[in-house]
């Protein structure tokens, strides 16, 4: 199979193919947290760390699972390892930068049950990712997720101050506004493809 | 959820919990990433609706079992433990009977493990009653969970191919509508769906507060 | 002085500018029209039928809206005629009236009334509308018809009139029997991009190429602009920032490598660059209000443009560019708020 | 969780006592899983690989995996060295090779498009093309599966090995509509000329490192060893 | 250093002038047969009655003094016999205690209640006492005692008295024409204000639409080089404090700071020039010039007017026969107020009475309102750097909090700029007046008034702005 470059990985996974515009990744925490900026942000600092984290994790662990040929437990130590990984960050953030944990920390628990971040893990056991690229490819979501994050936030931030009628909001204003982004989004298609 | 001084529910209370009133797709929005990633047709979003109920039960099923003998401190642990064991079963299932669904499904079938709703009811539920009750209310949810799914898929067939369940419906020279199978459709036609909802839930004179357990909501 | 005394009690100031929501908007419109002409006077009757159906059903979606959420009619405000009008000119002439209803109707409904209508929408209308149907019918939106056709004035081009639902059908004879000389049936863009022929400057000038129904002539465009903004209709630093950037970035491109990238005018008077930077991306309440705001929404989208027609898989990029930029203007609007008088530069006052 | 505080806190003992019998619990699902459905599974993956490869080598009836490197060709199964490429080769009825089959991939309009096509060694040409997977545009890109045109393109697509035998002699590429004029040319597909060069690049990219790769080894794959 | 630059602030508006009363001269007003003299028409505490029902008065006597630090005496405008002290009507609406005064038909214009003396003799401090006993405030529209806003606290250091000449309100141009007619009493007032905060040198500032008034003082500029006159370009507004000081010593008052952290005192030169009249004379305020003018006006001029005259009185004056279904607006047509009653008087806050007639007020009264369309006019214009375009979503959403925390809304003075330009036809300034009286009042729950070490107690200011220290004019 011919091996997508680093940069052509890192667009697509940000832009083309953003986790939650594009791929339906982590949309809970997407339609969750959306509504302010200032939680937006370390929202998607989080995520996007825990992802990293989750990468190399995954990385290792399917790498032990294959030689091992104990490919049923793939999922069940993915997603051991994930909540694992959660914990550890946050014991490791809390004790080493307690300012940042501060900032984090509500968020973390939160991401155990993103579907992005065990997404990160199966596709790129699935695209049979090189660590290089893996990494990449985690890089890629987490920016994509944190650019969904903040564009939604900021227009609801915005929306708030408007005139939506009653029926619309909640859920289905996110889950519209979600769609016009993932329309303007459709205009990154092919990005880097060329050469 | 049951509230103390209330009659108990009654089985088919129970039963109907998921499909109507604490639907997992319209009321509670749970579980979107599947149901929007998968629901192009309406097999799949079926098939996933079917997998998502197997899970459920299987999962609500051993969770009962082990409800008293679980400590309070490691049951997130057990459950996922146990979910993530049911989606590997259904994973091998499904590749099993049919390659091609396995292929359209994706990693998918594997992400049902972060599917907040199973773990939701897992802890809400499943690990409150005895397994009858779970599995009754297990089957609800997988329903009404399958009901969403479809209703979503449905429609983003019958407009983005002009088929459903394959079959042509308003005949050869149809223009399907392709924004529908694309991402942007998924998201359009939940809102849309949650949009009508919210609208037939506005129009009645006495609107009621839609039931969200603390639990559930909490986490998406 | 026995009468009653009727004193008007008002708040200061008690005397205002005197532009009103109504009076942009409408000279928008008039801005619109030589746009519309001139179109007309391209592709004929399906130009001018298309034209007719948008804007008659953004005009009557409006209403229904209005009705649905039972507020008093929006039509004589005349932005749902804007958007009908500048949703037309987006797309192509050939473009089946039963999709230019969808597109009419997604514009208002997905892009304004959802959100509450005039002031409130989040993004362009007119682009909403553009943007959901290029997803809807991407073929339909990317089949072209030759400018200035014989017979334009008789007859409609065969898809225009496609039963609603159905597929339009082809019409590769239909043009070859209407050929102008060298019709390949591609935007100038399509053939830069997959063929690596710049167009004729003259004919790009002047509008001979096949395209939307409103972007054949930059020109035009650029001189109603240019009316609008002298009348302060307009914010001209919007597009000046837009094709600023855009023809900067394609002339470095150009310097870089002449025989890949095509000359910077080329970038400037393909495709809908013009149009959009001077009647979409100024659209109101959709762009920045700061003035620092402005100028890095507007070169975010021409960098935007050039990045996707350069390196995407689209041939025109503006529309996605500023439905993005949209999308961007809250987070611009807060980052470059103005600074407070007095408040010293860099620390937040 | 704050109500963990208030309980009475659980020995570690009944701890690992339940964790081990949740985990014994789904170990022995999951093994019966594994291995009640491993045969269909793998039976599946067979027969549509088999489909997939038959679908582009008419005629063939059987088929073998091998990895080819530039230390030389290994069956599929065999320690794979570095830097090999995967293909098939196809048998008809009297085991004599039909044709050789391998994957391409490069990146489309939205994601990777996937290919399977078949190399004629005799021929030196690419004459099977199959769509194995896509998420192109409805309408438009998805054309590659079944534009007429477009597949014969693929009937005999020049793959000649260039003199230094280290690479194709001409490299395979995409023409504009219409524009065909040598045998290792593509002609794209009217509006879809994105996906038209993703096929064009991707084929180019694996028989480039393919077919030199084959070359010495031919002759082995004759007979169906 | 930049002679290319204009001297200016950024921002703000240019609405037609509409001055046409310039040409003329002022004239003089007569009594009218009854005045009306509220105790409170400073900011600060109400001044407190010296005189009782039926006591006969002289022109020129004070008749209410000074209550505290923050207040100033009022002194009779003509020869009469105080009727009563009761409760009238203001041009804000509430009923306001007043001192009302029957005119004796033979009263004249000599001033009757006054010592001259020897200004030079005094020190600073003695100079400030004799200007707060003169009644004087800031005539430009605040009305804020003047003697408060030249005392200088020890840790200021005042190196420029900046006399605002500029008008940059429409319609009006009493200061105009005081500045044309009265330059040497201009020059006194500059003087005895510079003695009393201990600047070195003076800046006058007028706008460039009134080269006459610029001619007149060069003139008679003192030898000494320490007044001067600069003209500044005619923009709205540039007669606000902190405008004007921008523009014509480059200096930024930063957020809720006084022009005097910059070491700057700004006065209006209605207040100095009357100051150069009275203060020598040893006299009180009793007169101020008021421009009456507007469509709805026969005569339109500018008057002496005697404070204290109803308005009724004026307009029958000045030929606004019948004044039903009119407006009426006290001060400038940006910032003014409209009257609620004509039996309201001119107090020393009032610079101007304009009168539109029918025709000028149906035309915007029925103008349809739209919600915010982003233009971001308001943005462009707002002197003070502020986004009204997001203050009025704020308003309208009640987040006055919001609006205070992350968008400055106490910096708001209320010019009306963005009024001006929107042309959705937000009342903006309106919203803003509500808010900040919310947030003044939240703001007084939260610190309840212990009696602080405060100097500028405002007490209960009128609408006028929780800092009156930026006001046009």
């Amino acid at each position: 199979m011919a091996e997508a470059t680093l940069t052509q990985i890192f667009l697509a996974t940000v832009l083309a193919n953003n986790f939650v515009l594009a791929m339906f990744l982590g949309l809970c925490p997407f339609i969750g947290v959306s509504g302010r900026l200032n939680t937006a942000l370390p929202m998607g600092a989080a995520t996007s760390f825990v992802m990293l984290v989750a990468s190399l994790c995954a990385y290792g662990l399917n790498y032990l699972v294959t030689v091992f040929e104990l490919e049923f437990l793939r999922l069940i130590s993915y997603i051991v390892i994930i909540a694992s990984a959660v914990q550890l960050v946050e014991m490791v953030m809390k004790k080493y930068s307690p300012a940042l944990f501060r900032a984090l920390g509500i968020y973390l628990p939160l991401i155990t049950t993103n579907c992005a971040i065990l997404g990160v893990a199966l596709f790129q056991t699935a695209r049979e990712y090189s660590l290089a690229q893996a990494l990449v490819f985690a890089l890629g979501a987490g920016a994509g997720f944190t650019l969904a994050l903040l564009l939604m936030a900021g227009l609801r931030e915005r929306l708030n101050l408007a005139g939506v009628p009653n029926v619309v909001q909640g859920t289905a204003l996110s889950l519209m506004l979600a769609g016009l982004l993932s329309l303007a989004f459709m205009g990154f298609a092919g990005l880097g493809a060329g050469e | 959820m049951v509230i103390p001084g209330q009659t108990p529910p009654t089985n088919l209370d129970e039963f109907l919990e998921g499909i109507w009133k604490q639907n997992p797709v319209f009321v509670m929005v749970l579980g979107l990433c599947p149901a929007l990633a998968v629901t192009v047709s309406a097999v799949n979003a079926l098939a996933m609706g079917a997998a998502t109920t197997f899970v459920l039960l299987g999962s609500a099923l051993l969770v009962s079992l082990m409800r008293r003998i679980v400590p309070r401190e490691v049951r997130i642990a057990t459950y996922i433990v146990i979910i993530a064991t049911f989606v590997t079963i259904v994973d091998y299932l499904i590749a099993a009977i049919s390659l091609e669904l396995y292929e359209a499904l994706g990693a998918f079938i594997q992400l049902i493990v972060v599917n907040c709703m199973i773990l939701g009811r897992a802890e809400a539920h499943a690990s409150k009653f005895a397994p009858g009750r779970a599995l009754i209310n297990a089957l609800g949810m997988g329903i009404g969970f399958s009901i969403g799914l479809f209703a979503l898929g449905s429609v983003r067939e019958i407009l983005g191919a002009g088929t459903l369940f394959g079959v042509p419906l308003f005949g050869p020279d149809f223009q399907p509508w392709v924004v529908m199978v694309l991402p942007p459709g998924g998201f359009f036609v939940l809102g849309a769906w949650l949009l009508l909802f919210n609208w037939w839930r506005n129009r009645k004179p006495a609107p009621r507060e839609p039931v969200v357990a603390a639990g559930e909501a909490s986490h998406g | 002085m026995t009468q009653p005394l009727r004193l008007e009690l008002r708040t200061a100031p008690h005397v205002v500018k005197g532009t009103s929501v109504e009076r942009i908007m409408f000279h928008v419109v008039l801005a619109l029209l030589p746009i519309c002409a001139f179109a007309v006077w391209q592709y004929g009757l399906s130009a001018l039928a298309l034209m007719l159906t948008v804007v008659a059903t953004c005009l009557l979606t409006e209403r229904l809206f209005n009705r649905l959420s039972s507020t008093a009619s929006t039509l004589s405000d005349w932005s749902a005629t804007i958007t009908g009008l500048l949703l037309a000119l987006t797309l192509p002439p050939s473009f089946p009236l039963w999709m230019g209803v969808v597109a009419g109707f997604a514009a208002i409904a997905l892009g304004k009334a959802l959100f509450g209508g005039i002031g409130y929408n989040v993004f362009n209308p007119a682009l909403v509308g553009r943007a959901f149907v290029q997803a809807a019918f991407p073929v339909a939106i990317t089949t072209w018809v030759p400018a200035q056709f014989p017979g334009r004035f008789s007859e409609f081009v065969p898809t225009t009139l496609t039963a609603p639902l159905m597929i339009p059908p082809d019409i590769t004879a239909w043009v070859k029997g209407h050929v102008v000389d060298g019709f390949t049936g591609a935007t100038p863009l399509a053939r830069w991009k997959f063929e690596n022929q710049v167009a004729d400057f003259g004919d790009m000038l002047s509008g001979v190429s096949a395209a939307s129904v409103g972007e054949t002539s930059a020109l035009l465009v650029l001189v109603c602009g240019l009316y609008l903004a002298a009348r302060r209709f307009l914010d001209w630093r919007i597009p000046a920032a837009i094709l600023g950037s855009a023809l900067l970035l394609a002339l470095l491109f150009h310097l870089f490598d002449p025989t890949r990238f095509p000359p910077p005018y080329f970038v400037l008077l393909s495709g809908g660059l013009v149009l959009g930077a001077v009647f979409m991306a100024t659209d109101m309440a959709t762009s920045p209000v700061t003035p620092l705001g402005v100028w890095i929404y507007g070169i975010l989208i021409g960098v935007t443009t050039v990045m996707i027609r350069y390196f995407g898989g689209l041939t025109e990029g503006i529309m996605y560019a500023i439905l993005l930029g949209n999308a961007l203007t809250p987070l611009i609007d807060q980052v470059t708020q103005p600074r407070v008088f007095g408040a010293g530069k860099g620390k937040k006052a | 969780m704050s109500e963990a505080t208030l309980q009475p806190v659980t020995p570690s003992a009944a701890m690992i006592r339940t964790l081990g019998l949740v985990a014994t619990v789904c170990g022995i699902l999951l093994v019966l899983t594994y291995q009640n459905t491993l045969e269909a599974i793998n039976a599946n993956k067979r027969v549509a690989l088999e489909r997939a490869v038959f679908k582009v080598i008419p005629g063939a009836h059987s088929m073998k995996a091998f990895h080819v490197g530039k230390a030389g060709l290994v069956p599929e199964g065999g320690a794979v060295p570095a830097g090999a490429v995967k293909f098939y080769a196809a048998y008809d009825q009297a085991g004599q090779l039909r044709g050789l089959a391998a994957e391409a991939a490069a990146m489309g309009y939205a994601d990777m498009v996937r290919v399977l096509y078949a190399y004629n060694p005799a021929k030196q040409a690419i004459d099977g093309f199959g769509v194995v997977g896509h998420r192109e545009t409805p309408g438009i890109g998805d054309k590659i599966i079944f534009d007429k045109a477009f597949l014969k393109n693929f009937e005999a697509l020049d793959a000649r090995l260039g003199a230094a035998g280290d690479a194709l002699a001409n490299p395979i590429r995409v023409v504009k509509n219409g524009g065909k004029q040598n045998p290792w040319e593509i002609d794209a597909i009217s509006g879809a000329t994105v996906t038209s060069r993703a096929v064009a690049r991707g084929i180019n990219d694996s028989a480039q490192k393919l077919v030199p790769l084959l070359a010495p080894h031919l002759d082995k794959l004759q007979g169906g060893q | 250093m930049f002679p290319w630059r204009k001297k200016t602030f950024s921002r703000g508006v240019h609405p037609d002038g509409n001055k046409s009363t310039a040409g003329s001269p002022i004239r003089r007003m007569p009594f009218a047969s009854r005045m009306i003299l509220p105790l409170a028409q400073h900011i600060g505490k109400p001044a407190v009655p010296l005189v009782r029902a039926g006591e006969e008065v002289v022109r020129g006597q004070p008749i209410a003094r000074a209550n505290g630090f923050l207040s100033v005496p009022i002194h009779a405008p003509a020869d009469g016999v105080v009727e009563s002290i009761e409760l009238k009507p203001s041009a804000r609406g509430p009923w306001v205690e007043s001192i009302v005064i029957r005119v004796y038909e033979a009263s004249t214009q000599e001033i009757r209640w006054a010592e001259p003396r020897d200004l030079d003799a005094l020190s600073p401090k003695e100079l400030l006492q004799v200007i707060q006993d003169s009644g004087m405030v800031g005539l430009g529209g605040a009305a804020f005692p003047s003697h408060a806003k030249m005392t200088v606290p020890g840790e200021f250091a005042i190196h420029t008295l900046i006399v605002n000449g500029c008008e940059c309100e429409p319609y009006l141009t009493c200061d105009h024409k005081l500045m044309r007619e009265h330059p040497d009493d201009l020059m006194q007032g500059i003087r005895i204000a510079m003695r009393a905060i201990g600047a070195g040198r003076a800046i006058i500032g007028v706008e460039d639409n009134k080269p006459d008034a610029a001619a007149a003082m060069r003139a008679r500029l003192p030898a000494d080089g320490a007044i001067s006159v600069e003209v500044v370009p005619t923009k709205y507004p540039q007669g606000a404090e902190k405008m004007l000081i921008k523009s014509l010593l480059g200096i930024e008052v930063p957020p809720g700071k006084l022009p005097m952290h910059v070491g700057v005192v700004v006065n209006n030169v209605g207040t100095l020039t009357q100051l150069g009249q009275i203060l020598p004379a040893g006299q009180g305020l009793t007169e101020r010039v008021v421009t009456v003018t507007g469509p709805g006006i026969k005569k339109p001029g500018d008057y002496w007017v005697p404070i204290g005259t109803p308005m009724r009185t004026v307009l029958e004056w000045a030929g606004a026969q019948d004044v039903s279904e009119r407006e009426i607006i006290l001060g400038g047509p940006m910032m003014g107020q409209a009257v609620a009653s004509l039996e309201v008087p001119v107090t020393k806050a009032v610079s101007g009475i304009l009168v539109f007639d029918r025709r000028h007020i149906e035309a915007p009264a029925s103008r349809r309102s739209y919600p915010c369309i982003k233009c971001g006019e308001c943005v462009n214009v707002c002197p003070m750097g502020l986004n009204p375009s997001m203050l009025g979503m704020l308003a309208a959403r009640r987040e006055y909090d919001l609006m205070s925390s992350d968008h400055h809304i106490g910096e708001c003075f209320e010019c009306g700029c963005c009024t001006y330009v929107c042309p959705a036809h937000i009342p903006l300034v309106q919203q803003f007046k509500v808010a900040k009286a919310i947030l003044r009042e939240r703001v007084a729950a939260k610190a309840p008034a212990h009696e602080s070490g405060e100097r500028f107690d405002f007490g209960a200011p009128p609408t006028h702005g929780r800092k009156p220290s930026v006001h046009p004019d």
